[in-house]
């Protein structure tokens, strides 16, 4: 299992970086939007993957059922929350990108004038 | 819902309801009328559950905003002022003066202002910034019902959730 | 007996708030702020005199999960150079009022100098690493300002820079040898950072630092640092040029204070380096610095060029003095402390009357003043002669310990440890050259260029002939200032039992055959100090090229191009470049760290792996390939679209109820926003240039290959369980919380703040998009 | 020894889990053929289909994994993705078909 999400993180990441390289602002943004997801594939695989079962899912059965079996909470709610905030972050470079290039004319950011 | 009829002969009213027939499809605008109150209501449910079972503010929030958005793509961005406000839409003026755009800033500060009253409200119970409590209540038809603080924190990021990212909506479905 | 924590620390703080409030006063008082420096230099230096006599530390927390406290070591050492600094800083004060009347920035001026006074204060007596740091490296910014005080003069700026550089170059090498310092105590069992704990301690922090091996590099990183802050060779370039500051600033930067903070830190470190390394270096620094300032202050021409030089020399003989095993050397070091503070800064306030009265301060344009300046004249033979070491003024009886020290070195050793004694000899041949050359400003042939003198004011004189009558009482009377505290602070530095002695050498011994002979050699070769200069000129002509302000000056501009080279290539102005090589950076040092960690991979490499979910992550590998190979925005969107799904999927597999719901529906949210987006711009991406292509995908496998190392190492094996954290979140979840969504708890109840922060950011989105789009057109209307 | 030789070879939970775990691998591979449409096309419209397809595969894997975790919480997601799962293929049909997605007034 670690092996297939460090290769998948890896490639993820990699090709995010590749992406955030580019000259067009879309694939900067679409770029971002790749980095996001490898980064809460990582933070996820961070709190451990174990074989989903009754007890895995961090909501209880009922109040005082036995906790210690469950997948992380902690990091669940921290990719929760990551999730809304790159909606709003790759909205807000989208509009950033399209204001580029209504001002430059173009999306390539090697022949914006200076 | 007010119902008068007083701005409807004027002609950008006119003009926007004659639209609406052409915007999108006849299945597109059914299918709409017919799940958004579903999908809201599915978000409200999944936005009270939220301490218990799978939602709270972020998902019901953003499963709102979805339910706006599909009311956006069907009518056009100026049916909720329109249509089911009757309210008069200045089609000159910039998105800012909108009404609905200032209705969302409005949504997301009030939500704000929530979330941080609920934090300064631990503060007057002598808890630290942000505490949260709880308590059951009996009522009399659903019996033991829990009454948790955390949900009026909820509510303000519901609310900055809905106005925030409906915000951006509008204003750049409006471009 | 104990010190007192509020008098310790109202000595140290109270320059520092009279520096915060120098600048308003000096809106009521005007030049006389002057005075009320003296008052609070006075201050401090009573309130430092009242603990003579007490040893022992006190200190108040201040970052107690480092063990970093504000901590103060009182003992004879820190009170010695604590009563310096702020009984000179009264008389420097004094003198400043009257010599800086009606000069500019004086607010400015009295504040740094107030400011100064107050770290060397701190320097004195911080017992912890951290504060001694930080007061070290204040003690160099108050000096750059006041060195560059004429901020409109080049020569000023370039000499207020070149200190800067050298001294906090100099702090940085004392920032990593305190570093190892506080990591050997540490190891040792001694509170990290607590020096006072460091030197009680001293023989086992020595111990453990050899045994891991950073004795040596801990000693020469801190000798590295007294040598540039002491002006020691080679980096003694910096203070004559330092004296372009008023004289004012000279005197108390170059007598009492900056330039012996080094000296003061070899003091204190004195006893926990003590061994022949030590000797070996310090000693030997100290010598060489000793003899060079003493030839350079022969070559000088200019009254106040001399004695920098001569200062340089004089930090010289204290260097080596702890340099030096014996306890000699420790008592030549402190006992010289006292002495050279007092006549240097005399001679220094004499140089600012001359300069003031006379108008020039070139050597041979001056001469036979003692007519004009009788006052001045007496001072300056006193202070002048103890310069030279002529019994029986207290100079002598200093250099007179380290020629002992000298001698008993060479005596025990042998060979070429005879070197010492004889190079002591040397540089004291040209002490006295050059203390005479100073002192003939007074007497000799009064040149015709020399107009009319006025008297200086009581002002400029008092506080010279203050420290020349305190030098006096000295020679007199040394045993007054042994006993009242510098067999204290000679104790201090000492591992052995010091019992200082100041007198007349009645028997012949080495050493007085030492001191006698280059008096007489000196006085013999003073007639012919012309000569002795031009053959100096004609050697400092030929070595141009070695001479360390050549040097300094050529790494400078060195530096200056490379960085100039070096931002043309990474700082080109395209955000890309810069992304490029902070992730190649990023990249490079996660590696290097999981390298030298030496950390070795996890052995059971595939753990018990779910096929669903491998197939899952491999679908969203190939959509983002795809997404990076597509060639319209829309497809590259609608295949982002199949990386969401996957991941959704992923966090259904991996249990996360709530993190599939969300992602969904965000999903779906962000196709809408890209293509509300795309329907603005053009379709099609630009052509795709292969070798930059080919570039920056090397620079992604780098990333790719650091993310998967990182997992690897760093993510749990799966049946570890929850880790503390996350285990008493779920714990705490129903009782706390009174939920069973532990997610739901852990936002609204446990991590509510990071909540709080989180719907912040979907503000400012939504906000950064309104101004982007819906007010675009304010500002230009407006 | 002997009740064990009597037992079932397969009991009727175990069963119910393989089968899951089967359809699970199952539905992944139908993503990966999914996937290989939206990725090639050729024409916008394929890809929205397999797309849509995608997100029905997805509902039925949130059943599957709540039949496998026994944990009804899950049918929540797919509820909620079958009902706002059309809006994001309306969305590209728009794009395509008008080229404007969210109208405004009299444009």
């Amino acid at each position: 299992m670690t092996l297939a999400l460090a290769a998948t993180v890896g490639a993820l990441f990699a090709l995010g970086t590749f992406l955030v390289l580019r000259e067009d602002l879309v694939k900067v943004v679409l770029g971002l939007a790749v980095l996001t997801q490898a980064a809460n594939v990582y933070l996820i695989s961070m709190g451990g993957i174990t074989e989903g079962t009754a007890d895995s899912v961090p909501i209880l059965a009922a109040h005082g059922a036995k906790a210690h079996e469950t997948a992380d909470p902690l990091v669940q709610a921290l990719v929760l929350t990551a999730i809304v905030i790159s909606f709003g972050m790759t909205a807000f470079l989208l509009t950033l990108s399209y204001r580029a290039y209504q001002e430059n004319g173009t999306m390539n950011v090697t022949e914006w004038e200076q | 819902m007010r119902l008068s009829e007083s701005h409807t002969d004027e002609p950008n009213h006119e003009a926007a309801v004659r639209r609406w027939a052409t915007v999108t499809t006849t299945i597109m605008r059914t299918t709409a009328r017919v799940v958004v109150p579903i999908i809201l209501v599915v978000s409200i449910s999944l936005f009270l559950q939220g301490h218990n079972y799978p939602g709270g503010g972020f998902i019901g929030g953003v499963l709102t905003v979805a339910a706006f958005t599909l009311v956006y793509v069907a009518y056009g961005l100026d049916y909720l002022e329109v249509g089911v406000l009757n309210r008069d839409v200045d089609y000159s003026a910039g998105i800012y003066e909108h009404r609905t755009v200032s209705a969302y800033r409005r949504l997301f500060i009030f939500g704000l202002a929530v979330t941080v009253g609920s934090g300064l409200g631990a503060l007057l119970f002598g808890e630290q910034f942000l505490s949260q409590d709880y308590t059951y209540v009996h009522l009399p038809l659903f019996g033991e019902v829990e009454l948790a603080s955390a949900l009026v924190f909820d509510l303000g990021i519901f609310c900055v959730v809905v106005g925030g990212l409906l915000l951006i909506f509008s204003v750049v479905g409006a471009e | 007996m104990e010190p007192q924590l509020p008098a310790v620390a109202t000595a140290v703080a109270l320059p520092f708030v009279a520096a915060a409030l120098t600048p308003l006063l000096y809106r009521f008082v005007g030049e006389a702020v002057g005075y009320f420096g003296a008052a609070i230099a006075g201050l401090s230096f009573v309130l430092v005199v009242s603990q003579v006599g007490t040893e022992g530390t006190v200190s108040v927390q201040w970052i107690p999960s480092l063990e970093v406290a504000v901590r103060f070591h009182v003992d004879g050492l820190a009170l010695l150079f604590g009563m310096l600094a702020s009984g000179i800083g009264v008389l420097i004060f004094a003198y400043s009022a009257g010599y800086m009347q009606g000069k500019p920035n004086l607010a400015r001026f009295y504040m740094t100098l107030l400011g100064f006074m107050g770290s060397i204060l701190g320097v004195a007596f911080a017992a912890d690493l951290v504060v001694l740091f930080l007061f070290w490296e204040l003690t160099s910014v108050c000096s750059f300002v006041l060195i560059g005080y004429h901020t409109d003069d080049d020569e000023s700026r370039y000499s207020a820079r070149m200190a800067m550089l050298v001294t906090v170059g100099g702090g940085l090498c004392l920032l990593a040898g305190l570093l190892v310092l506080a990591a050997a105590a540490e190891m040792a069992g001694v509170e990290a950072f607590n020096l006072a704990a460091m030197l009680a301690d001293s023989a086992s922090v020595a111990a453990q630092l050899k045994e891991v091996g950073l004795f040596v590099p801990a000693l020469v990183l801190v000798t590295i640092a007294a040598a540039a802050k002491s002006a020691q060779v080679p980096l003694y370039f910096w203070l004559p040029r330092a004296m372009v500051a008023p004289t004012p600033v000279s005197a108390f930067l170059h007598s009492a204070t900056m330039v012996k903070v080094g000296v003061y830190a070899l003091g204190r470190f004195r006893p926990l380096f003590h061994g022949v390394e030590w000797t070996l270096l310090v000693a030997t620094l100290g010598l060489a610095t000793m003899t060079v300032g003493a030839v350079l202050a022969v070559r000088a021409r200019d009254i106040k060029e001399l004695l920098a030089y001569s200062t340089a020399s004089h930090l010289g003989l204290m260097v080596a003095g702890f340099g030096f095993q014996t306890h000699y050397g420790a008592d030549a070091g402190v006992f010289h402390l006292l002495n050279h503070a007092l006549f240097k800064a005399a001679l220094f306030l004499v140089a600012g009357i001359v300069t003031h009265q006379v108008g020039t301060r070139n050597v041979e344009e001056l001469g036979g003043l003692a007519r004009d300046l009788p006052v001045t004249a007496a001072i300056t033979g006193v202070a002048a002669l103890s310069m030279a070491g002529i019994p029986p003024f207290n100079g002598f009886y200093s250099k007179e310990l380290l020629f002992e020290a000298a001698w008993e070195t060479a005596v025990a050793n042998g060979d070429l440890a005879w070197l010492y004694p004889a190079t002591a000899a040397l540089a004291s041949v040209f002490t006295v050259l050059y203390s005479l050359r100073f002192l003939w400003l007074f007497l000799g042939d009064r040149p015709d260029s020399v107009g009319s003198v006025s008297r200086p004011s009581l002002a400029l004189l008092a506080p010279p002939a203050v420290l020349a009558a305190l030098v006096a009482v000295l020679s007199v009377a040394p045993h007054l200032g042994i006993e009242f505290v510098v067999q204290d602070a000679a104790s201090a530095t000492a591992v052995e039992p010091v019992e200082v002695h100041a007198a007349l050498p009645l028997s012949v011994s080495g050493p007085a055959l030492m001191s006698l002979g280059a008096i007489a050699v000196g006085v013999a070769i003073f007639p012919a100090y012309g000569r002795l200069q031009g053959r100096l000129d004609a050697a400092h002509g030929a070595t141009t090229r070695l001479h360390p302000t050549v040097l300094y000056g050529r790494v400078l501009t060195a530096t200056d191009e490379a960085s100039v080279r070096l931002s043309g290539f990474v700082h080109n102005g395209l955000i890309r470049t810069y992304a490029w090589w902070t992730l190649l950076a990023a990249c490079g040092l996660v590696l290097a760290g999981y390298v030298t960690a030496a950390v070795g991979l996890p052995t059971p490499l595939a753990v018990e792996t779910s096929v669903a979910m491998v197939l899952v992550l491999a679908v969203s590998v190939l959509s983002a390939v795809a997404v990076a190979a597509t060639d319209t925005h829309v497809t590259g969107v609608l295949t982002l679209g199949i990386l969401g799904f996957m991941v959704a999927i992923f966090y259904i597999l991996a249990s996360g109820p709530d993190l599939a719901l969300t992602q969904l529906v965000v999903e779906t949210l962000l196709l809408l926003i890209f293509l509300l987006a795309l329907e603005e711009m053009p379709a099609f991406y630009g052509e795709l240039e292969w070798d930059v292509a080919a570039k920056d995908a090397a620079l992604s496998i780098a990333v790719g290959v650091t993310a998967f190392v990182s997992v690897l190492l760093t993510a749990p094996s799966g049946d570890g369980g929850l880790t503390e954290t996350a285990g008493e979140y779920v714990e705490r979840a129903v009782p706390d919380g009174g939920g069973t969504n532990v997610v739901n708890v852990i936002l609204t109840d446990f991590r509510a703040f990071d909540t709080l922060g989180e719907s912040i950011v979907i503000v400012l989105a939504a906000l950064s998009v309104l101004v982007l789009l819906a007010m675009r057109t304010r500002g230009e209307t407006q | 020894m002997i009740a064990t030789h009597l037992a079932p070879l397969v009991t009727a939970a175990d069963l119910t889990s393989r089968v899951v775990d089967g359809a699970l691998v199952f539905v992944a591979l139908l993503c990966l053929l999914c996937g290989y449409r939206v990725i090639r096309g050729p024409t916008i419209p394929d890809r929205v289909v397999a797309l849509d397809a995608i997100a029905t595969n997805v509902i039925a894997i949130a059943v599957l994994f709540a039949l496998k975790t026994d944990r009804g919480l899950f049918v929540t997601i797919s509820i909620v993705l079958a009902i706002i799962g059309f809006l994001s293929t309306v969305t590209v049909a728009k794009y395509v078909t008008e080229g404007d997605i969210i109208t405004r007034g009299n444009e």
